[in-house]
């Protein structure tokens, strides 16, 4: 029994401290937000330019200039606030943003992430990423553990293009909660059911 | 003296083939979307383009796309807009794309007087390739350029007739930067008011940065990826 | 989550003896003038300053000159600023003068993670002994790099619990960028409104920026250099 | 009969072109904001964070917290706009600020500025000038032609602490108009009543 994507998103926002800002990447890491718990202050930045966001709007009331970086219909909480790309680039390059939360093609056991570009693939771009994974003070990765066609995301080192180098702290995937550490990666928790052996299986690098 | 234009040809008037151009909204979100269309029927050409993501949907920018009026793209990100993957592959236009981040920072620097300056981002990639990298107290930056350009077509919500502006959630995205980064910048405004109806706090961008005003009442204001809640799901 | 501290006294409570602190306002205008004053009472010494001035005319920072506290300036002009220039003649500060805005980049670069960058201001100067001068397109730039604080105490005019800020007038000064660059940004608000009181358009300076706030409804505001006309010179 | 002060701020009013962004540096260019023709569309920039400076308030209107860069007390007109140092000072060095009408203590032939400081003399500070020199598009400087104990004010190699380097186009004194040439001035205008052999005999480079 491995976590559900769900579980992941869950084991993730425990990781996240009251009141901090958080920023989530698109894809598994975007489900974190439904799990943040009510009363925990957390404020999510959103890097085309909102500190607060909030959850999608109810059907209609739709505004077409208050999107996500993933350009998708959001709404602001109250307290929340807009500015301009720069303004949003200088908090999270400056480290203003004290976890951002990635997805990712690979990770590599010393703290490189590529997350932007499979070679010989359709290039679909860097948005935000680097900016994120070099500035955010923490960068916790939500990936599954392994490719479709069952190749290993977590490496000992990156072949695709870096996104950044040295910056990853934490992976979680559907096999538990690992972090990298230099020539191998730890096991800091399993999901029920899994085994050490299924995990050292899955990882393309040692687990020490 | 009064920066209004009464027709968006006008507005757009100086602009000539080989121009340098950034254009503001993050996807089709805050987009110029009368500029933007009266460049594509203006006739000129060879353009370079500086757009987050030049267009999408075949709509805003994919217009200057199709009608093969853009030699040079600089952007952040492609996605989905299939008119930009299309020209990437038969080659027809020069694509460099940049990280966010680096690319808003680069034209804050134009539109500041900074010629260069060091970051973080894109430091052990191939955004560093070929570029300075200097240590500074114990880690590692790469050196990037001011980015600038000859127009920047913005759009806002509200601005006065000295070009004050107002913009609205996250329609602001990279326009008022870019507007401070380009030689002429051209605003097509929601409404235009009277000189003081802006108050002096409330004033995003300072007109300073603003050459040229005109007003566009109607616009289309796409939604890329419609995504909501019913509200069913909350009162479960 | 709030970040309002009931006292003047609890939100300097982390300032210590040695600490870099960076404090807004034009002269007198704009001053934090109850976190200055708590500062000067707290008893702690050794600080370096970063102000545009320091104080004047024996007010708002004089204050920490007068009971010599301050070690090191970083600052852009002197003037009348008595208090400052006994301090600079008797050589007791370690005093820097910078231009304005190589001072205010320097802060907003350390707010923005840029270590450092290319300015044309002081090139040929004083300013630019021992500093690192380079080409760009045919002209010169010297290198100056980011400027750090520990804490930055600041005014503003409206802020929420969550630290977004409303500045006034000509009292916004340094006190944003100043806010971006310290690893503790504390601001002394005329009005503290609720939650969702400020128009996300409205904010000037968003809460990611600030650590404390503190209420504090009455201010001195002196009047550096009272100017005025007549209404009589108008109607003749 | 040379100029008066006054005289010399209407004959630098007569520099501006109308529509322009001026910043006007503290004493004698002062003088030149009372000279504006009202249809003129200036804006007066003020550093420390105003576009659209208007004149001193009535009495009894004086506000703290709106003052100019000399930190007096001043009016913002309609169409005014605030902000942080950090955009005024993008504003200038960008060159965004069309023209600033400096003071100065020495002016040289090849457009060197010296205005900030006197060797031996008390510091004062730098404030905005260097960045107001290196910065806006058009540098004029206003300037009695020599100092109260008749040293020349325009001379050919500045020797005190330069502000920058080569950046004056035009000083006008109460003599007339003068441009740097780079070994000498050019005479453009001379008031009144002035001489070409006063000029030469009181200007510390040749007249070229």
């Amino acid at each position: 029994m491995s976590w559900s994507k769900v579980e992941i998103a869950q084991r993730a926002a425990k990781e996240i401290e009251p009141g901090s800002i958080v920023n989530l990447g698109i894809g598994l890491p975007t489900l974190v937000a439904d799990h943040l718990p009510a009363d925990s202050g957390v404020w999510l930045q959103s890097e085309n330019g909102i500190l607060g966001m909030g959850p999608f709007p109810y059907e209609g009331d739709e505004d077409p200039q208050i999107i996500n970086a993933g350009k998708q219909t959001v709404t602001i909480v109250p307290g929340g606030a807009c500015f301009d790309s720069a303004t949003s680039f200088a908090m999270i390059r400056g480290g203003h943003v004290d976890l951002s939360i990635l997805g990712t093609m690979q990770v590599a056991a010393n703290g490189d992430i590529a997350n932007w570009s499979i070679p010989g693939g359709r290039t679909m771009g860097i948005g935000g990423a680097m900016d994120l994974a070099a500035g955010s003070k923490r960068i916790l990765v939500l990936t599954s553990h392994q490719t479709k066609k069952g190749k290993a995301k977590l490496v000992h080192r990156c072949n695709f293009p870096l996104t950044a180098r040295g910056v990853v702290s934490r992976i979680i995937t559907e096999l538990g909660v690992f972090d990298p550490k230099g020539e191998g990666f730890s096991i800091v928790e399993l999901a029920e059911g899994v085994s050490e052996e299924e995990a050292r299986e899955k990882t393309g690098a040692p687990i020490v | 003296m009064t920066k209004v234009y009464q027709s968006v040809e006008d507005a757009i008037s100086e602009i000539r083939d080989g121009a340098r151009i950034m254009v503001g909204g993050f996807g089709l979100c805050g987009n110029a979307e009368a500029l933007i269309a009266a460049v594509a029927e203006s006739g000129v050409k060879d353009l370079t383009l500086i757009s987050n993501n030049a267009g999408n949907l075949g709509k805003g920018l994919a217009a200057w796309l199709r009608a093969d009026i853009v030699r040079k793209i600089f952007c952040t990100y492609v996605g989905n807009n299939e008119d930009l993957h299309k020209k990437m592959a038969d080659g027809s236009v020069d694509v460099t794309i940049l990280p966010q981040g680096t690319f808003v920072e680069r034209m804050r620097a134009a539109g500041a007087g900074i010629p260069a300056f060091f970051t973080p981002t894109g430091v052990g990639t191939v955004v560093a390739d070929g570029k300075e990298i200097r240590e500074f107290d114990g880690r590692e930056y790469v050196m990037e350029r001011a980015l600038h350009a000859d127009f920047a077509l913005i759009r806002a919500r509200k601005v006065d007739p000295a070009g004050n502006i107002r913009f609205y959630r996250t329609a602001r995205n990279f326009s008022p930067i870019m507007a401070m980064a380009a030689k002429m910048a051209i605003v097509e405004t929601d409404e235009l008011v009277g000189l003081g109806e802006i108050d002096p706090d409330d004033v995003h961008l300072p007109g300073a940065f603003i050459q040229r005003v005109v007003h566009v009442p109607e616009h289309e204001d796409t939604i890329e990826y419609r995504t909501v809640r019913t509200r069913s799901e909350v009162q479960s």
